[in-house]
């Protein structure tokens, strides 16, 4: 028995870690020191905030180099520092739009940043995740610290039921999950994607039907994160009752996340066998972008309107994995940065019209809006026609991209059916541009307290949906290197 | 002799125990107890392929699943606690205020 | 000078400058949008004097990589056939501004919207990019479906969504075929491009060709719209504000022809000769089918949208005619329908200014207090009738001619048309202008002001000069048509006075023998 | 002199651009002699270009003028030229001289009607556009002056818009004439399929060449395409019913257009075209025979009419009737020959009928006339000459060209032609003589406060009317058979074919030298006897009229609503193709079936949303199992799926 050596280990690799964990406890603690002058202030949102610009900052450092540590457990390469991006970016914009909201709501607790600054440690470790090991513990560590964020709103009886039904069904979920890792570790006698990949391809190919069931499990358990059709049933319910800023993050982050691990084991691991899993994807992808187009179209609460079409996003995206070619990947990555901005944009403007209580957050309160609150009106109908894929905006260059990887490998239908579905998702995206301005007000305004953070929060998110719908080719080149690591 | 498929069977009947108490009992601490009762499935599946494969990956993913299960069972205790402190009770047939 | 990019772009930069008015100084506002507009349109008429009429291959033409990880260039350029229809458009913007001088409501926005509307329009017609011409395509509809939608009458909502629905659900199959064309011609150069003109030299196969030709005339279609597809046009037109129809029957409506010329013609010659009966079917029905309907309408917007329908079905039959005739034809009739059917809606935006109704019943004897506009409406009239003379008989002659040339069966249908038109027009004038005034508020009407004079007077002098001497026109599609119909496999002949001899390019379209005539 | 032709066109389409547009601000007096001098001026140049054309020798009387080149487009090719050919001046002398007088007239007659500067800005216009049609040298140019005709008779028909009946026959007339041009166009472009040019030099040139042989399928179906643009605005059987109703309008508009001029336009295209008539004989068959059964079914309408202008209408349809039988038998020269004369006396019966409506203030209805003789002497003699010479009495015009065609009818045609022009002619003297007898004859039936300011009409009216019953009497001398003027004159044009002195060589051997002269005795002998009827009818026995109706009352109904031409058109056609596109069209197919089936998606995909979200149940329970299913679902498919 070799003495265990200390597993050599680069400090760089897991610094933005670091720092995000450092930072969660310092808000910890200032939370218990401060004063209640301080938390009036919301001294903790700008120190998070620090927290999270410091470990973007590092992240940025070490773009170019591809580093294993933790005995090639852990990479660092392009493909997850692109994902560490959207993971900050998404947190950054959470905090913003959360600070005004948590003071609204009375959950003004410093837990509330910190549970913010752990679950974005999950999303990094799932990204950076070489085996499913890490992924899993990443998996885990992320969807904790979200179960208590859904349930923030102890009071009120939506936000328990919501942070219970995802609780009882994410572990349900990872429990599948666990049992497709442990049969691929039991038919591979390896837990790292690599090493199966080397299995595979001695073997030849997935012959063995325990491998198969195994990756079967892995699709269940991702597939329930991701939010696609048989396992999205969580997903309106979670997003209704969690807090408007903790639904954003959560429509967000654990998406991007959840599509990290799944290009990362299909590709690395299973990239070789395309066949196996193409056709139980592309079934998936179709029921997922067609329930949540057709669903989205009957609701009347703006919340679980966004929720559906966070669900049939999610299914262009599986169109992207269905893909699985050098536009797809890349696809799937610029799309998720694109979401991004459009989902948390669209969701700042919820908060911010949902007065106090959220009770503004039918459909129909926002009638009128077009000529009270010009600036939001024009804001919310560029995420709503982003998302509807109209060009000069994000979200076309986003479908487009993934149409094109579609198409290139083939799947006509796969596309065809995806192009139907925007044209349906039109409909209700529009109708929210047509109450805006086209009716009138049904009840007198009430005067908005908009505070500058997420006024910042909105312009930043309408600038990156501009930007990368006029000028997507520099962010399309660094997404196409992120995915070369992969193969 | 005892192979590594019995160990497997036995996992995955434990594994469908658990799974059908999810699906069939009301109460939410029960539930939480049939999701443990999947994860040690999975555990014993882990240690015996371990065994069998003789390496020591299996053994050290098993610590893992405790620990995190361990955590779960904080946090989602807690949770059943909020949600019984405010609406007197633990049935999830109960709790469906959000639907379609 | 990058002339083409400045017209498409500077309406943009006029919005800058109106969002950073305050909204109440409402003239301040109306007088730089229409500035706007006079500079675009005065800058895009050198696109006119130094057009070279022989040359075929596009001019003024700039590029600029935009999108260089997926071979999408800025690329601009225009040739014979996109030449008008780009005048058309700054002409037409102009004159819709000044028609909209009443407007009340949310000024501010309207004016944004409908310089928004203009840059989309114009890089429609200019953009030689694929990528760049759907950018262009979808981004005309948003400021479209905002002005029917606010701005709009009573069932404006249902006509807005019904209108970004329709053309949208056409629009994103051809979205399909683009980037099927797109990786056919990385197959087959080896290099990633949107470029038109690369597009234009690719081989496929006719089972390609008819799958593309669908998805693409699909959207076209809608756009036209061609028969089966039209019944979005009398919603968006009775509900759209003046300015707002005008536009929209004074160009939206050309890019579906403009794309069967442009795109659907010369991308796929061989689908296309399968699809002339579809098409020429298609267009005699809603010529026939535009005309009856719009006879029985009750109200003058609707009868003039249904006229737009039976119009534009001239000009499909016209292009799908595959000879010289029929397609010059066919493009001038798309300025002509932009003229008349532009005067039309703004005489039924004066009268519903004066009245508040589009019923034809509740007008009658207006030619007695308003003589001026008589003569004017009679003008317009009779210009979308076809009276020779006017615009409308050049472009609609030259249509029939290249249908008879073609299939004498379908241009013997057509030519029914032209009774057709007559009857529905002129039954509608003389119910709203003869007769002696039975309604109390028409005895008290005015005669058109100053402002609407300075509208209608630039739109009749056009319709006289396309009338009278159309070869201002004609002479500058020549070498594009001629190249159109090279590319497209159609009977190409040069104009005689470059006449050298009739080329007839297979497959041969059964042009009538000389003694013998097919029935 | 020749190159003055464009002047011609050009001087009423200044007068009618100045009336038009500052007609308001002038003096009624600088209008009225602005028009008329405009049309007088051309008809001075149009008289210079006639000398002009006498002094070349007869084969090259033919003078092209090129303007500039109007559409161009391909091998199309459509020049603005105009052409001087002896038909061509004969036509530009009829127009312009008649219109000249009949702009004279109009000062008087429309003095007191407001819309002055509008009337004489039609006016202008029409003449114009009535020369562009005889001047063009091409098929599409003479078809914009055949539309501008149709456009300039649909304005002043509709002059007085208050009056519905009169904008109504306006639109009717536009309409009808629109559906002959349908023909028209349809023609010209297979002309263009098969000559590959629109210039009448060009394609009489190809086809007098023999590249055709006589009864060509593509030679018919052109002459009988355009024949029915001839029928339409020549107001011939199955699309005359547009011109009864024409004379809603002013009288001398009536006179101008719906008697001399824009109807002949139909009988000079045909003239123009003599060429491809007469290379397919079955086509002439088919002009020959409508001419002569509308000649015979308008005359025959013409006998109970009881409003003054509808008469002459329906006689003008007849006579028009006539001219077509001419060129339906090969006598173009004849047929135009008619044209002429009947321009002239049609024309003085029209403004004759003005001024007795002017005298009458506006009266129309015959039964409220009779015995005007003494108060309107002047008018009561010129329309006596004009009744004469279109009854057909020798020296008068009306004679000469009338026993020609029917001399040609017999001759060329046969028998049948003879005889239904002969019976016509025979109505035709009747029915004109009627209503002479009635209006000026008899006791005067006008009620008393009419009576007082009966007047005889101005000077200016007066003087026009003696200068047409001039014309109507020596105009025959023109074509006297044997030594007619107008056939040598005219003889290039039409190739020989419509030559007179030659047919009078063919009938010397076939049925005797005499039998011109025999005709002229029975056609005198036909017109003596219609108004020695007329005269029994009306002055001798006034109460029999009454008592024939009577006894004949199923056919004198049937003749007074003119067959009930009119309803069953609107019964089959109109009010057929309203309701249809009303119900079935546009409510159904537009409403129902295309709207219905975009809104039904619509509500589908909403109604699926619907349902599919009733899966959302709220219940635990019920997530948990779906994700069971989709579990088993993907493993299922992993493991066998392959």
């Amino acid at each position: 028995m070799t003495p265990a050596s200390i597993m050599t280990f680069n400090i760089l690799s897991i610094l933005p870690i670091l720092i995000l964990s450092g930072f969660g406890m310092i808000v910890l603690f200032v939370d218990i020191f401060s004063s209640r002058r301080w938390r009036e202030k919301n001294l903790l949102a700008y120190v998070s905030l620090l927290g999270v610009i410091l470990a973007a900052i590092f992240a940025r450092s070490s773009t170019g180099t591809t580093l294993f540590s933790f005995n090639e457990t852990f990479t660092i390469d392009n493909y997850s520092l692109f994902f560490n991006f959207i993971f900050l970016l998404s947190t950054g914009l959470t905090i913003l739009i959360s600070h005004s909201y948590i003071r609204r709501e009375e959950i003004n607790h410093g837990e509330y940043y910190a549970l913010i600054l752990f679950s974005t440690i999950g999303m990094m470790l799932m990204a950076a995740g070489a085996d499913l090991l890490n992924i899993y513990i990443g998996l885990e560590v992320m969807s904790v610290s979200i179960y208590i964020l859904t349930g923030f709103k102890r009071s009120k009886l939506i936000s328990n039921e919501a942070s219970l039904k995802y609780f009882l069904l994410g572990a349900f979920a990872t429990g599948f999950l666990l049992y497709g890792i442990s049969l691929i570790y039991g038919s591979t006698g390896t837990i790292n994607l690599k090493q199966v990949a080397g299995f595979i391809a001695s073997k030849g190919g997935i012959s063995d039907p325990v491998l198969l069931m195994g990756m079967g499990l892995i699709i269940v358990g991702l597939g329930f994160k991701v939010a696609s059709v048989p396992f999205h049933t969580w997903v309106p319910d979670v997003y209704e009752g969690a807090p408007t800023a903790i639904t954003a993050f959560m429509s967000v982050g654990p998406k991007a996340a959840g599509f990290a691990a799944f290009l990362r084991i299909f590709m690395t691991a299973f990239g070789s066998t395309h066949g196996e899993w193409q056709k139980i994807i592309s079934i998936l992808a179709i029921l997922t972008m067609t329930t949540g187009n057709v669903i989205a179209i009957a609701q009347t609460n703006i919340k679980r309107m966004l929720a559906y079409s966070s669900i049939a996003h999610a299914g262009y995206l599986l169109i992207a994995l269905v893909a699985a070619n050098n536009i797809g990947v890349p696809g799937t990555l610029f799309y998720l940065l694109a979401y991004t901005f459009m989902n948390i944009g669209a969701f700042a403007i919820v908060i911010v019209l949902s007065r106090k209580g959220d009770e503004c957050i039918q459909i129909n309160d926002y009638a009128g809006l077009g000529f009270k609150h010009p600036f939001l009106a024009i804001a919310m109908t560029l995420f709503m026609l982003s998302m509807a894929g109209v060009p000069p905006m994000a979200g076309f260059v986003g479908k487009f991209y993934i149409f094109s990887a579609a198409i290139k490998s083939g799947y006509i239908g796969l596309a065809i059916i995806g192009v139907i579905n925007s044209v349906i998702s039109v409909y209700y995206y529009l109708r929210i541009t047509v109450i805006m301005y086209m009716k009138e007000p049904a009840r007198e305004f009430t005067p908005l307290t908009i505070s500058p953070l997420i006024v910042a929060a909105i312009v930043i998110s309408m600038v990156g949906t501009l930007h990368l719908g006029i000028f997507p080719s520099k962010v399309m080149e660094i997404a196409q290197q992120a995915t070369l690591i992969l193969k | 002799m005892i192979t590594i498929t019995h160990y497997l069977v036995l996992s995955a009947i434990l594994f469908t125990v658990g799974v059908t108490g999810v699906l069939i009992r009301r109460n939410a601490i029960i539930i939480f107890m049939c999701i443990e009762l999947m994860l040690n499935a999975v555990n014993l599946s882990f240690v015996a392929c371990a065994h069998y494969l003789n390496s020591m990956q299996g053994q050290l993913f098993v610590f893992f699943t405790m620990t995190v299960a361990a955590a779960e069972a904080a946090v989602g205790l807690a949770i059943i606690v909020a949600v019984f402190r405010n609406k007197e009770t633990v049935n999830i047939d109960d709790i469906n205020i959000m639907k379609w | 000078m990058p002339i083409l990019s400045l017209i498409t772009f500077l309406p943009v930069i006029g919005v800058f400058f109106i969002l950073s008015m305050d909204s109440r100084r409402g003239e301040l506002i109306r007088i730089t949008t229409l500035l706007v507009s006079i500079v675009v349109f005065v800058l895009s008429l050198p696109l006119y004097f130094n057009f070279d009429p022989r040359g075929h291959e596009m001019q003024f033409v700039e590029k600029l990589p935009w999108i260089p990880s997926f071979g999408i260039h800025y690329h601009v350029g225009i040739d014979g056939i996109s030449l008008f229809l780009i005048l058309l458009t700054t002409f037409i913007t102009p004159i819709a501004i000044l028609a909209s001088w009443h407007i009340t409501k949310h000024l501010k926005e309207y004016m944004i919207a409908m310089l928004v509307l203009e840059t989309g329009m114009i890089g429609v017609f200019i953009s030689l990019d694929l990528f760049l011409f759907y950018v262009f395509w979808e981004l005309m509809l948003i400021p479209m479906y905002l002005l029917i939608g606010i701005w709009g009458g009573p069932r404006r909502i249902y006509a807005a969504i019904k209108f970004f629905i329709y053309t949208m659900s056409g629009s994103v199959f051809m979205l399909l075929a683009i980037i099927a064309l797109y990786f056919l011609n990385h197959r087959a150069t080896g290099e990633y491009t949107f470029n038109l003109l690369e597009f234009y030299r690719l081989e496929l196969s006719f089972a390609v060709q008819f799958w593309l030709f669908l998805a693409f005339a699909f959207a076209f279609a809608i756009k036209v719209p061609m028969f089966p597809f039209h019944t979005w046009l009398p919603d968006a037109h009775v509900e759209a504000p003046t300015a707002g129809s005008v536009i929209l029957a004074g160009v939206l409506l050309k890019m579906g022809t403009y794309g069967f010329v442009r795109f659907c013609l010369p991308l796929f010659p061989a689908a296309s000769h399968v699809f002339i009966p579809v098409v020429s079917w298609m267009a005699i029905v809603g010529i026939i089918y535009g005309a009856l309907v719009s006879m029985v309408q009750d109200d003058l917007k609707k009868l003039v949208a249904y006229s737009s329908v039976s119009h534009l079905g001239f000009v499909m039959l016209g292009i799908f005619a595959f000879n010289i005739q029929g397609i010059e034809g066919g493009i001038t009739q798309m300025i002509n329908h932009g003229l008349s059917t532009g005067a039309l809606f703004l005489v039924v935006g004066m009268l519903y200014e004066r009245r508040h109704t589009r019923m034809i019943a509740d007008f009658g004897g207006l030619t007695k207090r308003m003589p001026v506009f008589a003569t004017l409406f009679l003008i317009v009239t009779l210009s979308s009738i076809g009276l020779p003379g006017l615009n409308g008989f050049v472009g609609e002659f030259l249509i029939l001619l290249g249908a008879f040339k073609s299939r004498i069966l379908y241009a013997s249908i057509a030519t029914s048309g032209i009774i057709l038109a007559a009857v529905y027009m002129l039954w509608m004038f003389q119910r709203v202008m003869f007769h002696e005034i039975i309604h109390e508020e028409n005895k008290t009407l005015k005669d058109i002001n100053k402002r609407e004079f300075a509208i209608l007077l630039p739109l009749v002098l056009i319709i006289f000069w396309i009338g009278i001497y159309p070869n201002s026109f004609l002479r500058k599609m020549d070498a594009s048509v001629n190249h159109l119909l090279k590319q497209a496999g159609g009977e190409v002949q040069t104009a005689s006075h470059l006449q050298t001899q009739n080329v007839p390019v297979t497959p041969q379209i059964d042009i009538v023998s000389e003694t013998e005539t097919a029935w | 002199m020749l190159n003055l032709v464009s002047l011609i066109l050009l001087f009423p389409l200044i007068g009618s651009a100045i009336n038009g547009l500052a007609g308001k601000r002038l003096r009624k007096e600088t209008v009225g002699y602005l028009a008329c001098g405009a049309v007088g001026l051309s008809f001075f140049v149009s008289i210079l270009v006639f000398c002009g054309l006498l002094l070349l020798p007869p084969e090259e009387r033919l003078f092209e003028k090129r303007l500039f080149s109007w559409i161009e487009s391909g091998s199309f090719r459509s020049l603005a030229a105009l052409q001087v050919d002896p038909l061509s001046t004969l036509m530009i002398l009829t127009v312009s001289g008649v219109g000249f007088l009949i702009h004279i007239y109009s000062i008087g007659y429309m003095h007191h009607d407001k819309g002055y500067h509008r009337y004489f800005c039609y006016l202008n216009l029409f003449t114009f556009s009535m020369l562009l049609l005889v001047l063009s040298n091409n098929f599409l140019l003479m078809f914009i002056g055949w539309e501008a005709v149709g456009l300039c008779s649909y304005l002043l028909i509709g002059f007085w818009f208050e009056k519905k009946s009169a904008s109504d026959a306006a639109k009717k007339a536009f309409v009808v004439n629109r559906i002959g041009d349908f023909g028209f166009a349809l023609g010209i472009m297979l002309i263009f399929l098969n000559f590959h040019s629109i210039d009448f030099t060009e394609i009489f040139s190809a086809a007098s060449h023999g590249n055709f042989e006589t009864g060509n399928f593509a030679i018919t179906m052109i002459t009988l395409l355009l024949f029915m643009g001839a029928t339409g605005k020549s107001a011939q059987i199955p699309l005359y019913t547009w011109l009864p109703d024409a004379m809603e309008g002013p009288t001398p508009v009536s006179a101008l257009i719906h008697a001399a001029t824009m109807v002949t336009a139909g009988v000079y295209m045909i003239a123009r075209c003599n060429v491809l008539y007469t290379l397919s004989p079955f086509t002439m068959t088919v002009v020959a025979s409508i001419g002569a059964a509308t000649a015979l079914f308008a005359a025959s309408i013409g006998l109970v009419q009881n409003d003054i202008k509808r008469v002459l209408a329906y006689s003008t349809i007849s006579q028009l009737g006539y001219m077509f039988l001419a060129c339906g038998v090969g006598a173009f020269t004849a047929g135009v020959f008619h044209l002429m004369t009947h321009a002239f006396f049609k024309a003085l019966l029209f403004l004759g009928s003005g001024s007795v409506i002017h005298a009458l203030s506006g009266e129309q209805d015959m039964r409220k006339m009779g015995g005007l003789k003494s108060h309107i002497p002047t008018t009561y003699k010129t329309f006596l000459i004009g009744t004469i010479a279109i009854a057909g009495i020798p020296p008068f015009a009306g004679f000469f060209s009338k026993d020609e065609i029917l001399l040609e009818a017999l001759i060329r045609g046969n028998f049948i032609y003879w005889s239904i022009g002969a019976i016509a002619a025979l109505l035709t003297a009747f029915y004109m003589f009627r209503l002479l007898f009635i209006t000026f004859h008899g006791e005067s039936r006008v009620d008393h406060h009419v009576m007082e300011h009966i007047h005889e009409s101005p000077k200016n009216m007066t003087l026009p009317l003696t200068t047409l019953a001039g014309l109507s009497f020596a105009g025959g001398f023109v074509g006297i058979p044997g030594a007619s003027a107008i056939n040598h004159f005219l003889s290039p044009v039409f190739g020989g074919h419509g030559h007179a002195e030659i047919s009078g060589a063919e009938t010397a051997e076939h049925h005797g030298a005499g039998l011109p002269y025999l005709m002229m005795v029975i056609s005198t002998a036909i017109a003596i006897a219609g108004i020695f009827l007329a005269y029994q009818m009306y002055v001798k026995k006034p109460g029999l009229p009454k008592r024939l109706a009577e006894r004949f009352r199923f056919i004198h109904k049937l003749l007074l609503n003119k067959y009930y031409v009119d309803e069953i058109y609107d019964a089959v056609f109109v009010n057929q193709i309203k309701k249809i596109s009303t119900q079935i069209l546009w409510k159904g197919v537009d409403v129902r079936v295309i709207d219905g089936s975009v809104n039904g998606i619509a509500r589908l995909v909403g109604g699926i949303g619907n349902i599919f979200r009733l899966l959302q149940t709220g219940y635990i329970r019920n997530y948990a199992f779906y994700i069971v299913i989709g579990c088993i679902f993907i493993v299922v498919l992993a493991v066998f799926g392959r």
